[in-house]
């Protein structure tokens, strides 16, 4: 059954909130505050007593896919199973209730945990110190480029052309581009080359004085590892650019081979893919970054420091590039990764990425007869197939994402990286079970069946979901993006 | 181990699938010199008794806010937080859902970020607002960027009395793209009309002012709106959202953008973050603004549905020419604040702000009782204040720490000339005992100095 | 999508939970524990990983109707909304993380909150002690039972005949008539007459030398307050015999009408249902008793006593009839019907009451077009209608019951009381709001339009829920009650 | 107030649609003298934050096992509860729903007890499980009477040896259905076998044993049922459910009915309760069984589902004649026990169990090498084990309380010739260091006196 807006419930009167009364001794509001200051009437917020608004947000959420109740293998986003007690530690009044600017002896657990998060972070990473303060990952690439340009003008030499270019792969994440873009560079696309990887002559030429530093994603969004990983780090260092890991895709990696060692400077990890927190349906994320020790000197303040057996936040630090968010960063999120490497050890962590890419592996195994392999090698933990032959029977990717909602699966990523026609991006993670993507090649299997049969089925599904396919032009044509009250605007 | 379904046995099954023998041979693509071969220098791994006794150890060094009495305010609030909200975020299809890329499957998300977007609509008087930014200091230097795209200009004024953490992290944004923060100088503990106009060239893009300030105070907002726009600059006002439950929607006086923090909406102090930042603007804004936005649409049945829109400004279309780079953004605190303020409703929202500020004057009228103590600057002021002590701040606010008391935030972290500055922040979590408490506490430092 | 048994998901091997090594100094199993005590193999459990367990409960989850996704309008079963904080109560350790055996003065917070509990229960029925022991209605029902028995025995004159009968109205639950047999008692029943109350003429006909006791509903199962009780009770009493009150109903009357007004001696209070505590799909409940002054020597130990300040349990009381149960009840449940009492107070709890009638007459009023009201009064917080009327379109009231469900209601209980013909005993408590009980009235007029066009369209009806209608007569038939490994019986 | 909709407009309305003036005409047909005018006597009523406070302050009152280390147990156990089992038991649509009545809706809880009674019958080695009953002790009362309704008899033995409550609500439950229970006195701590040769007449229903039984030592099954069946008599087991993890299955030794308490499975302590029981049988006692039970069978379409069956044992159709009188029971602790075992599996139950063992083995000898304490009987036993101390249990117990350690249950409580009896339980949720702190604080009280 369809669920009407928070606004369309309720009814005028209704409270789900009550108060004691103050009592005396508590002047009234307007002997503090001057008239001029106050609206007219409360906001036009909707009414309504406890039952209603449990009984709506818990049918709202009925209405949504996530990662426990099904498979979700999007790729890029690691949508692996999020262990449940690391909600409990959250919720734990001596990390939920206490304050960012508590005097430092009262939150040393807290400094604990982000200073040794910081250490475990760098020892994945292989590299020297980290910030955990960027709010996601974007956050965490927009930081590193900051520290690419802080690091520049300390280094620049007068007369020197400007370092104002990143050189970013055509595979690339689109928030890498975005994030070079709000941090003042200018962007240089080096394309793919026959075997996936970045063409290295290309970036050969593209290299220059003007170079500030190169964005890669390694394994690529083609799930790829680039094996020439070693030369484009020595290219780019060479010309004095700085090499930024996108670790989108860490999960593959995760003691194997360590971006340090690849010859990264600045890594970014997203903990809400890589270290298992939850992605809360659109975020809250976490994108701390890791630097080479030349870059320490730049990162945003503050930053824990160990002094004896005490912990304390440092603001002082001239070079700094300044503060990127306001208090230390997103503490709930540290807390679940933190809690997340503890788990694991490093053992675990080894496991994860050994499974993560037999998973895949063994999934593009039995899909190479439905679809096309662009790059056949073997993938890392994600792989990207091309359903151009089912363009003969007038199907496209974005058909088998809708119908593959009816089987009970969410779609992998479709039409991304934009280097392949018809691509679907598929990421099992590795916590899912063999039977599981078994279930989900039987779908395709059948859903390849119904493409031959008839494919205006396709065209029209999703048929058994909440709803069905949303005409999501008309939402760009006739921006409809806010309730309104009847009679206009409400009461300012 | 427990998180990691596959077995042995799973593995060689899907080995011999695969055609490898050895999972190893997977990774070749590695160079030898990038490869690991030693384990990671890490601890664990532990079991879930022994981790849940770990973080339970880790959690016990810190001292909470159901321990100690709190006045700490200055952008993160202790605000009850009704059990409805915690229900609703614990729904586990709401938190391990990513962000809504398949509609028909993400209903649940997309109408609470409908709801929400509507909300602070409602709250800001604004014609428009996105799916919420990390916190209100990214959503502050984001308006100021877009300020900047908006008018061609590249120099963005700020009122000193924002809180120093906003604009230092506007500052940060603005440095980086080759553009100015400049801030315009504060008297009495309020934006210095004077020196604005002298500062308000025909290169601003924006002016950044906060209501209520961040010292508490609330900043005289009639003819501002005319006097910035008049120099063809958006003005741009940063309002804590509880507040708007009583105060004036920043579009009555004027606003273009607003942006402010949705923490106090339900979501917990958890030492500064996640958070989210909420950001509205006028109609005229909305192409320009970054972020996710989420909208209504029909199904083929023409059902009511919603769907992401407007992508068009986003990365993974426009990619360095996105508005912005946010992508993952801090939606499960939205949502949080989504169902707080539909179990507040209208008068439940008044009355958290009234009786918070209520109580703050009357803390005010009392501390200001003491030998010494007096408001920095004798100014209206809502639900903070900031006193001015006889002695440093830092240091009284350690020994009241002793009685149990997180008496406000000592200034002089910030400036050395506010060292005697305490910000005192009063929500309506707070009672008259516990005023009292904070009063005759100080009183007795105070005394014994 | 339909979910597998948690047997048929998982893989020998797997494992979802850990343990750290024991280490030296703890000997093996088999030096402490002799060989022919051992089974020869764990039991044939599944073994799953942590996410696999997470998502097969949560997808089981999503497969059940509750009070938190939808109108729940069971007669009879009180289906109220349930505040949400209450579960964080019962969550707190100094609550949940205590043992019953603990020594009194590290429980006194908990025994305390048993004594008001039981104050609070006694004022709101009326009468002077209580036992919050019993852990269901029908275990109260028990408990009250040999109450009585013991009370008669002690009050035996030789020569008297056994005082062995207990009455009973056609209209009672079935646990009444099931808790007299499993307390020894022969059950007399008595009719009701035609305004639905208990026939009179019979009732003065039926007390006796043997009658030990009636036990009553009021209001009754067809939601009517008897208005001949106080005679009721009279002629009850004079015979000799006492009154039990079940509470099932009790949710009409809170603060308005006590049963020991009414001249009951016993009453019992389902928490799970008057007092708002969660009923768990089946259970737990909690069903104390409150009885009058002479019974008190009889209840059940232990029971809490306050000394000064300092509270105790007390076993020793030797008139008691021993013990119902190990420990002291259900002390979770008991949280919650204290804070839900507190959250009230004596006006909330009466507005409760006020609210569930108001609620039941105007869907009464609604309904009366489409049923037959077979007594034709104010009701109480609920009220029994006929579908009778429906026959003559070949619809039963089950039909009726599964085509709801299509609505996305929550059918009332059908075919009880059984006294009414095609009963439907509609309960829709005060925790729904009129627009609900609007659309439960437009559900009803839609599928009794559809009755009167297609009634075949109802005889297979549900359509939409998780499985369509399902056989129960071959479930009786055939029973398949558990999952059998394959190969047998497992390996003990 | 927060949890009631209606307003005073709604009330208006529906009373004119019901044609009513005033609320109270509804009420007309309660007599005057039974009805109320005076408000309840009752304190409240509070807003959330204030009953927050109340009840924090309230559990604040008690000591709790995450401050004290505990070594009680005597039917009641500190075991880990995994994450994944809170998790399942908080869904909503769990912990708010009612009895399955309407199965198309309630899949879910049906599904889950079809499994319950799965798993039950799994550990026991037995043929059929029902729902859920109470407890522990409510179960072996039914089982007693189901007994005596099975063989046509009134007489019940249960041996000393089983938990003395467990005794007394049998005991309670017979005596009202004139039947008698009559104890088999104990030997060294076991069942005595020659008593019992003796006490077992040809009208004895049933033998109640426990295994392990109320002491923590394991009794001694072999020949017990050839001699319990030989009189024609039922045996009944009362088994822990973790122990059964490595323990022989009842069924094996020739039980006709195993029952227990689930507690240990997934549930919290909670003071005592709620818990719930487990009961199953061999198939020839199925239609005899109380409670309910859940069975598979298909839709229209030939889907399998799950409903409540063989209802015709129960009182809504069977009343008077019922086979028990018991109708909700306790599915949600049965859904946390089954949420457990699948958490555990085999390897994992079996390691709760073998742990715990080991680990009281290990306390024994080390209690054992204080001076004077010694174990009351020499016999094997299993996680718990009864000491005899050279002075009363009960002032030790206290004293050890002064060291945040809850020590054990002092036998006293239940007979006075018990009262240097003291009941240790070691979980898998002590470690050795818990057991060394025991050890050295009793060595201390000891040698103190």
């Amino acid at each position: 059954p369809s669920e009407p807006l928070i606004f369309e419930r309720g009814s005028g009167g209704r409270r789900a909130m009550d108060f004691a009364p103050l009592g005396a001794g508590v002047p009234p509001l307007t002997d503090g505050v001057p008239a001029r200051f106050l609206r007219n009437a409360p906001p036009d917020l909707p009414e309504l007593s406890e039952p209603e608004v449990v009984r709506h947000y818990t049918r709202l959420s009925q209405r949504n896919f996530s990662v426990d109740t099904g498979f979700y293998p999007l790729g890029s986003c690691t949508m692996k199973y999020n262990p449940k007690i690391h909600e409990e530690f959250v919720a734990l009044p001596g990390f939920s209730r206490i304050h960012p600017y508590q005097p430092e002896e009262t939150v040393q657990g807290a400094l604990r945990l982000m200073w040794e998060l910081e250490r475990w972070l760098c020892e994945v990473a292989g590299l020297s110190r980290a910030t955990l303060q960027p709010a996601a990952g974007a956050h965490g690439e927009l930081t590193g480029l900051m520290l690419i340009k802080a690091y520049h003008k300390a280094h620049a030499v007068a007369g020197d052309p400007p370092r104002d270019e990143i050189l970013i792969p055509d595979s690339a994440h689109g928030t890498n581009p975005a994030s070079a873009g709000m941090a003042g560079y200018r962007v240089a696309q080096i394309p793919s080359d026959a075997r996936g990887g970045m063409d290295l002559e290309v970036l050969r030429r593209s290299v220059g004085a003007r170079t500030a530093g190169l964005m890669l994603t390694n394994p690529n969004t083609l799930g790829l590892y680039d094996e020439n990983i070693l030369e484009i780090a020595r290219l780019v260092h060479e010309a004095g650019g700085l090499l930024y890991y996108d670790g989108a895709n860490a999960n593959a990696i995760l003691g194997i081979s360590r971006p340090g060692d690849m010859g990264f400077d600045i890594v970014h990890f997203n903990l809400h893919k890589t270290f298992s927190t939850p992605h809360g349906g659109g975020g809250p994320g976490s994108g701390p970054i890791a630097v080479s020790q030349v870059l320490e000197p730049f990162l945003p303040v503050p930053i824990v420091e160990k002094t004896e057996d005490r912990f304390q936040l440092v603001y002082d630090r001239p070079k700094s590039i300044g503060q990127v968010r306001a208090f230390h960063g997103h503490f709930g999120v540290m807390v679940r990764a933190y809690a997340y490497i503890l788990a694991m050890g490093a053992e675990g962590l080894r496991q994860v990425s050994e499974d993560a890419v037999l998973n895949a592996n063994y999934l593009l195994a039995r899909l190479r007869d439905l679809f096309e392999v662009p790059y056949d090698r073997p993938c890392m933990h994600e792989f990207v197939v091309s359903a151009r032959p089912w363009k003969e029977h007038g199907v496209r990717a974005l058909d088998i994402a809708k119908r593959l909602l009816d089987y009970g699966f969410h779609p992998p990523t479709v039409y991304f990286p934009l280097v392949v026609e018809e691509a679907l991006m598929i990421e099992p993670t590795e916590t899912e079970t063999p039977e599981t993507l078994d279930a989900f090649v039987d779908a395709l299997a059948a859903i390849h069946a119904e493409a031959e049969a008839n494919a205006d089925l396709l065209h029209h599904a999703p048929y058994h979901t909440p709803v069905r396919r949303l005409d999501e032009a008309e939402a760009a044509r006739h921006p409809n993006l806010r309730w309104r009250p009847e009679g206009g605007e409400g009461r300012p | 181990m427990r998180y990691l379904p596959l077995t042995g046995a799973d593995r060689r099954r899907m080995l011999d699938r695969i055609g490898v023998s050895r999972v190893e041979e997977l990774f070749e693509a590695i160079p030898p010199e990038a490869r690991r071969s030693q384990p990671l220098d890490l601890p664990g791994p532990l079991a879930e008794p022994e981790l849940s006794a770990h973080m339970r150890r880790l959690a016990a060094e810190n001292r909470h806010a159901d321990e100690l009495i709190s006045f700490l305010g200055a952008g993160a609030y202790d605000r009850v937080v009704p059990a409805a909200v915690r229900h609703a975020v614990a729904r586990s299809e709401f938190y391990t859902a990513y962000t809504p890329y398949q509609p028909e499957v993400s209903q649940g998300v997309l109408q609470a970020i409908y709801e929400f977007q509507s909300m602070v609509c409602l709250l800001t008087g604004m014609d428009v607002a996105n799916a919420s930014m990390y916190d209100a200091s990214t959503a502050l230097a984001e308006a100021a960027a877009m300020s900047c795209g908006a008018t061609g200009r590249g120099r963005v004024l700020v009122a000193e009395t924002v809180h120093p953490e906003y604009r230092r992290v506007a500052a940060t944004y603005l440095a980086h793209q080759d553009r100015e923060l400049v801030t315009v100088p504060m008297k009495d503990g309020r934006l210095d009309r004077h020196r604005l106009e002298g500062l308000l060239a025909d290169d601003a893009a924006a002016l950044l002012v906060q209501q209520p300030n961040f010292f508490g105070i609330l900043e005289e907002t009639d003819g501002l709106a005319d006097l910035v726009h008049a120099r063809g600059a958006l003005l741009v006002v940063a309002a804590d959202p509880v507040s708007l439950g009583v105060l004036r929607p920043p579009a009555q006086y004027g606003a273009d953008v607003a942006v402010g923090d949705v923490q106090p909406l339900g979501n917990s102090l958890s030492f500064g973050g996640p958070y989210a930042g909420y950001f509205a603007v006028r109609e005229a804004l909305v192409r320009r603004m970054p972020g996710r936005i989420t909208g209504a649409t029909h199904d083929e049945e023409g059902r009511r549905g919603f769907v992401l829109t407007l992508q068009t400004r986003e990365q993974h279309i426009r990619r360095e020419r996105a508005t912005s780079n946010i992508c993952t953004n801090n939606a499960l605190n939205a949502l949080a604040a989504t169902v707080y303020l539909a179990t507040a409703g209208p008068e439940g929202l008044a009355e958290v702000a009234g009786r918070s500020a209520r109580l703050a004057h009357a803390a005010q009228a009392r501390l200001c009782g003491l030998p010494g103590v007096r408001l920095a600057w004798p100014q209206p002021f809502f639900f903070e204040f900031t006193l001015k002590l006889p002695r440093p701040a830092g240091p009284v606010v350690h020994a009241l720490l002793q009685d149990g008391l997180l008496a406000g935030l000592s200034l002089g972290r910030f400036q050395a000339a506010w060292d005697r500055l305490l910000l005192v922040s009063v929500t309506e979590a707070r009672t008259l005992e516990d005023i009292e408490r904070l009063v005759e506490s100080l009183r007795r430092i105070l005394a014994a100095a």
